[in-house]
């Protein structure tokens, strides 16, 4: 029989306003095995852990019910207090008598007798709780960031900066990412490029630092300090190692009318291409679904201009595997698709643009090499306007429901460098709310009303009209005014909500981390735990956690880097106990356990047993690597003998939970 | 400030005033906004304040042509001219007004309006 | 059928490619055949037996047996094969120690059925034509044939052997079944009908477990029911529904495993339609996630192994048939 | 099972969650305040995939009137499949149940996420008004042990 000490918490008044902690510690008291229950203002505090670890001692206790907050809170803290009496830290139960109890219910006398019950329940637990010791398994120093753009490139030069070999995973042919595309940053208007390739440049130098790009990651296995993840470096029909980056293929292409989806379409590439002039590796990729050699066998030039040979119309997908103790998501975002405004007029209208679009309009590696002009008729606009909010904020079924953001401060930015640049041209901002909270935000944001004169509307544009003249009405409403406005305008920027990337949701699947509804990755805790997933091992970095600027991007960046190289200076980890184990005494050998275990922990031996008729016979029975197995207890339920189990969860344990709770 | 009427209204509409993030896009995109004295936008603020008498008495009750361009464009689905409508036929419902007499019809009379309309207007805004 | 049987038993005994057979011999009654190991030609002489009343499946006694020393000869009927590979499946089975000859199956005849007749002293029945002609100590009696004829044979699955070595006689066919009939009337009955049904059916259990013992896919080293450390341990009924919870649990124990062989019911002291049981979950199975027939085949994936993303939800069970 | 006319019926439900999703979106519900009845008291599983049927069945046998399982949603478990498997299990058990005449309202399998504090809450509202409808459990009996 156990000796059981019920600590009862009140949690200030969190839990003793609901519930009536005397009774609860005084009902436990009388349950078999009880021999202390007490109750205490703030379990957690050092006074209130001192009580636990005092009475262990005076009582000789072998388990500990603790009725307070979720174990998802405080269980850690009272195992490990448990631990520092000498008890085994697994001999330790919460009952989850506040966010289950007290917090939900009004009435104090049903959520009293709910405590009581939760509290046998979990008193029936501990009596069929064992010592667990935790294991231990080693940690591959060796990190793989999947994602190129500012927050991957910052978080891979911080952990290789510590010392640790990195991967970086790019799907585009350089890396860059998003930032590479940006013409300004706000609020320092400098150059985004003058910023952003040095540190691709760091990067692609950094001898602890790998880039693949056009690559994807094909496959994740593993756990926590041991991942086995297979890259699948696509095919880009030039020999990386040998490609110069000279550029004289993409001179000498012949296929010229390729949209160019650095410049977001607005102009043409080759076939056979280099993104940008400063693009990571700077190496030619060949677009299958244009090349005419690829297609149909006729062309090849650039594999006659190639000084160096390294033309490979044959290459084909490669997967290399690698293992890693870390891995960080850092897979962005996406403006979105604009299709279904059809108010803006986006897809009628090459004049209505959005912000992306025109960061590469007035870019001086842009289309029109830096001159903002029309995209239609290449002229000079006079009347931009801008409409914030396209596709944020919005109930599910019309849009984003989130706010994107970055909208508002990089909407400014445009207003004010048109201004600056073009002081003949009128801009208009339209707008619900003006967010701008951020280290000098406010201040740039009112430099572009009051400096640039701005027209900054409270309101929204309702309608976007092409008209036959080549100009663009826009009606909208003044609210301040009450009024209804038509601006003859001679260009929309469309302030397009952010998504994350699409190779996301399928990338949260193999690693089993968790996303939100809009497909944003989940931290572990929205505070407390901001850059590291859920999933052991995870961290995540930028844009895939929720729209951020740059800024605040690599600052959680450089935050997961700090994270993973915390992992990844350990030699091991210790593995968490509570894995299953097979009785090998009843064990069938059907390997119905060994189908269902997602990590392949369970392997099969050949046994020698002996028979009750003194015989001796050899038997297939189910062995449990305890480091692979992460404890889901799949292969528990799929075992029809019951051999196999799970430490922590056991059967015995859960059927004594239904049965006190049942009672 | 009228609760009971307001609870009517958002009842009969099914809108939730609350959603509204006051965007204005709905007055942005209102094809009858000129002639209008109060907007889709206050519509659903007033609602949302309580203030029905002004509306119930505006004519621009009358001017929403339905045409759900508002419902169509709201961002957060709030559905103004569902509240247009529901404000309408509060003023419809209300006792004893007669929004129109037998007297009043032959003047409204014209050669291109069905005897259809006529019939279901009579109907409509009278007791 | 025998006869040949016991020849060819003989030869593989004589030129040592076996060391044992698997057979069949009598019991107290005529009708009373339980599986039997021979190890000499004497042995089969005197006691092997393969007649109408021949039902058990041997399947499962081969778990031991091709754990043992040598090769063990193996008469399989058609639905025994399936068991015998779901065996192999679960790598229970020994297949180099054991040579399978394949034999002609059922129907079999159920001797409680001809009982029920009123006829007793049974030394023999023989199928006239559609008459079943008994042989009795008070001389012969005669009943419809099919009426005699075990449940399990009632709906036959298949003729057809999954696995051997060698066959005997001619290779059949697998069977357009009526086997889900029985079932899909209880699904249409309402719940209060459902649960009168199973409440009488259940009730009369007395947990004899020759359900269990019989069964080649309870076959666990050690039963959950019999093992104290598992929490289920129930030997005696200590409350109104652990009956009920035996053989649900069982049933969902062999679901995905079971081969609808049939031999829990036939074995069943009481009656008790317990392949219902079984043969709901082979239905749903077939309809909520491909047909499957466990024992087919020693390598796919079982249906509760399995998965797959755009599976339905428990909900559907809520949705659809009689409330 | 004795039932007090003069007092309402108070089902008890057995709510199995899963620590990575929904028992996280039930300590949600509780840090938003969202009410939902006493009569459900949750059981922490590590995963969907470890509630064995035969928990169900215990709690059936034990007394419960209704027994619910959250976890997950599909494509989201923690640990890649588990809520995978646990669907097909759970679906086949509840189709069992319903075949042996157990109405269906007295189970349940629900996806909720951490997230999803709210859903949690409405979902055992709805449950325990479900099983309430019903009444206590009749389970089946043995007619031998039924009592004249």
């Amino acid at each position: 029989m156990q000796r059981i000490g019920v600590f009862v918490c009140h949690c200030g008044t969190n839990i003793a306003a609901t519930v009536d902690v005397k009774a609860v510690a005084e009902a436990l008291g009388h349950e078999p095995g009880v021999v202390i229950s007490q109750d205490y203002q703030y379990m957690c505090s050092e006074s209130g852990q001192n009580l636990v670890k005092n009475s262990i001692k005076e009582h000789n206790l072998t388990g500990v019910v603790v009725c307070s907050c979720s174990p998802r809170m405080h269980e850690n803290t009272f195992r490990k207090a448990a631990a520092a009496a000498g008890l085994n830290s697994y001999m330790v139960e919460i009952a989850n008598i506040r966010e289950q109890c007290s917090w939900i219910h009004k009435d104090i006398a049903t959520a009293t007798e709910k405590a009581i019950i939760l509290g046998k329940a979990a008193v029936a637990k501990v009596h069929l709780n064992a010592p667990l010791t935790a294991g231990e398994s080693p940690v591959v120093k060796r990190a793989l960031v999947i994602g190129g753009g500012i927050a991957g490139i910052q978080t891979a030069l911080d952990i290789a900066e510590a010392g640790f070999d990195v991967d970086i995973v790019e799907k585009n042919p350089t890396i860059g990412g998003k930032m590479a595309q940006i013409d300004k940053t706000f609020p320092t208007l400098d150059c985004a490029a003058c910023i952003l390739t040095p540190k691709m440049v760091e990067a692609s130098q950094n001898e602890k630092i790998h880039i693949h790009s056009f690559s994807e990651v094909a496959d994740v296995k593993g756990f926590v300090g041991n991942f086995t993840v297979k890259i699948k470096k696509k095919a880009r029909f030039v020999d990386e190692t040998k490609c110069t980056g000279c550029g004289l293929c993409t001179e000498k292409c012949p296929m010229k009318k390729v949209p160019n989806e650095f410049n977001m379409g607005l102009d043409n590439r080759t076939a056979i291409y280099i993104p940008f002039a400063q693009a990571v590796p700077k190496v030619a990729t060949i677009d299958p679904n244009y090349c005419m050699m690829l297609k149909n066998g006729k062309c090849g030039v650039c594999s006659k201009v190639c000084s160096v040979g390294a033309i490979d119309y044959k290459q084909e997908d490669r997967i290399i595997e690698e293992k890693y103790g870390a891995i960080i998501v850092a897979t962005g975002f996406n403006p979105i698709k604009l299709d279904k405004y059809d108010e803006f007029a986006y897809n009628q209208c090459a004049d209505v643009v959005t912000s992306l679009e025109l960061e590469r309009l007035m870019n001086a590696a842009g289309p029109n090499g830096g001159t903002l002009l029309r995209p239609s008729d290449k002229t000079h606009p006079h009347t931009i306007v801008f409409v914030q909010c396209v596709g944020s904020r919005c109930d599910d079924s019309k849009g984003k429901p989130y706010c994107s953001k970055i909208c508002c401060m990089y909407t400014a930015k445009h207003a004010m460098l048109i201004r600056e640049k073009y002081p003949d041209t009128e801009v208009y901002v339209f707008y619900i709310d003006v967010r701008t909270p951020g280290k000098n935000f406010d201040e740039f944001y009112r430099r572009a009303v009051e400096q640039y004169n701005v027209h900054y509307i409270k309101g929204m544009v309702g309608k976007v009209t092409p008209k036959s003249d080549g100009k663009i009405d826009v009606q909208a409403s003044d609210l301040l005014a009450n009024e209804q406005l038509h601006i003859n305008a001679d260009m929309v920027v469309l302030a397009a909500a952010i998504e994350p990337d699409k190779t996301a949701r399928p990338l949260a699947t193999m690693l089993t981390t968790q996303m939100d509804t809009n497909d944003f990755f989940t931290e572990a805790h929205p505070k407390l735990r901001p850059v590291e997933s859920a999933t052991a091992g995870i961290f995540l970095s930028g844009a895939c956690q929720g729209p951020k600027d740059i800024p605040e991007t690599v600052a959680q960046a450089s935050a997961a880097a700090a994270k993973a190289i915390g992992l990844l200076c350990k030699n091991s980890i210790t593995c968490n106990p509570c894995v299953a184990h097979s009785n090998e005494l009843m064990c069938n050998g059907c390997s119905s356990c060994e189908k269902v275990c997602p990590y392949g922990a369970i392997t099969y031996v050949d046994k020698e047993f002996r028979m009750p008729d003194r015989t001796t016979a050899i038997r297939r029975v189910a062995s449990v690597n305890p480091a692979v197995c992460q404890g889901c207890g799949a292969c528990t339920v799929a075992c029809p003998s019951g051999a196999m189990d799970l430490n922590g969860f056991s059967n015995s344990q859960i059927m004594a939970e239904v049965d006190a709770i049942c009672k | 400030m009228n609760k009971n009427l307001q609870e009517q209204i958002i009842r009969s509409s099914g809108v939730n005033v609350l959603k509204c993030m006051r965007c204005g896009k709905c007055s942005g995109t209102c094809p009858s906004y000129g002639e209008m004295e109060y907007h889709p936008h206050q519509f659903v603020y007033m609602v949302e304040r309580g203030e029905i008498e002004p509306l119930l008495k505006s004519e621009s009750l009358y001017k929403c042509l339905t045409c759900f361009a508002c419902v169509e464009r709201c961002p957060r689905n709030v559905e103004p001219a569902k509240v247009v409508e529901a404000v309408r036929l509060a003023a419809v419902r209300q006792q004893g007004n007669n929004h129109l007499t037998p007297a009043q019809i032959p003047d409204m009379l014209d050669d291109d309006l069905p005897q259809q309309a006529i019939v279901t207007a009579f109907r409509k805004y009278t007791k | 059928m025998q006869e040949a049987m016991i020849k060819r038993a003989k030869e593989l005994l004589a030129d040592g490619s076996v060391n044992r057979v698997i057979g069949w011999k009598r019991g107290e009654f005529v009708y009373d055949v339980t599986p039997a190991v021979f190890d000499s030609a004497e042995e089969l002489d005197a006691d092997f037996v393969y007649d109408d009343f021949t039902a058990a499946n041997v399947s499962k006694y081969l778990i031991k047996e091709t754990k043992k020393e040598g090769k063990i000869l193996a008469f399989l009927k058609p639905c025994d094969t399936y068991s015998f590979n779901q065996l192999i499946k679960e790598h229970r089975i020994v297949r180099e120690n054991v040579y399978v000859i394949g034999i002609p199956g059922g129907p079999k005849l159920d001797a409680e059925k001809i009982k029920a007749k009123g006829i007793t002293g049974i030394l023999g029945a023989k199928n006239d034509n559609g008459t079943l002609r008994i042989e009795t100590l008070y001389g012969e009696e005669t009943m419809p044939y099919y009426e005699a004829v075990s449940v399990k044979c009632e709906s036959c699955k298949s003729k057809k052997h999954m696995v051997y070595d060698e066959l005997m006689g001619e290779e059949g066919d697998i069977l357009q079944s009526n086997r889900f009939d029985m079932v899909e009337k209880l699904e249409n009955m309402t719940a209060q009908e459902r649960y009168d049904f199973w409440r009488e059916q259940l009730s009369k259990c007395i947990r004899c477990n020759a359900c269990r013992n019989v069964c080649p896919a309870c076959s666990c080293e050690k039963c959950i029911f019999d093992n104290p450390d598992s929490g289920f341990e129930n030997k005696a009924a200590v409350d109104s529904f652990e009956e009920n919870m035996f053989h649900i649990i069982r049933a969902f124990h062999v679901a995905g495993r079971c081969t609808d062989c049939g031999e829990c019911s036939r074995v069943c002291p009481q009656n008790i339609p317990l392949h219902l049981l079984n043969r709901k979950f082979i239905k749903d199975i077939n309809s909520l996630y491909g047909e499957y027939q466990a024992g087919e085949d020693t390598t796919s994936r079982a249906p509760l192994t399995n998965y797959t993303t755009d599976d339905c939800e428990p909900s559907i069970v809520h949705e659809r048939g009689v409330e | 099972m004795q039932v007090n006319e003069n007092k309402e019926f108070e089902p008890v439900i057995v709510a199995f969650c899963c620590n990575w999703c929904s028992y996280a979106g039930a300590d949600l519900s509780g840090t938003n305040r969202l009410n939902y009845p006493t009569n459900v008291k949750i059981i922490r599983v590590p995963c969907s995939c470890r509630v064995n049927p035969m928990f169900i069945l215990r709690a059936f046998q034990r007394g419960a009137d209704g027994v619910i399982i959250c976890g997950c949603h599909p494509g989201d478990c923690h640990y890649t499949s588990g809520n995978y498997y646990a669907r097909r299990r759970i679906t086949l058990l509840y189709s069992m149940l319903d075949y042996l005449g157990i109405e269906r309202n007295r189970t349940r399998l629900e996806w909720v996420s951490a997230a999803e504090g709210a859903k949690f809450a409405e979902t055992m509202q709805k449950f325990t008004a479900d099983v309430k409808k019903l009444g206590p459990n009749r389970r089946l009996e043995d007619l031998r042990c039924r009592k004249q």
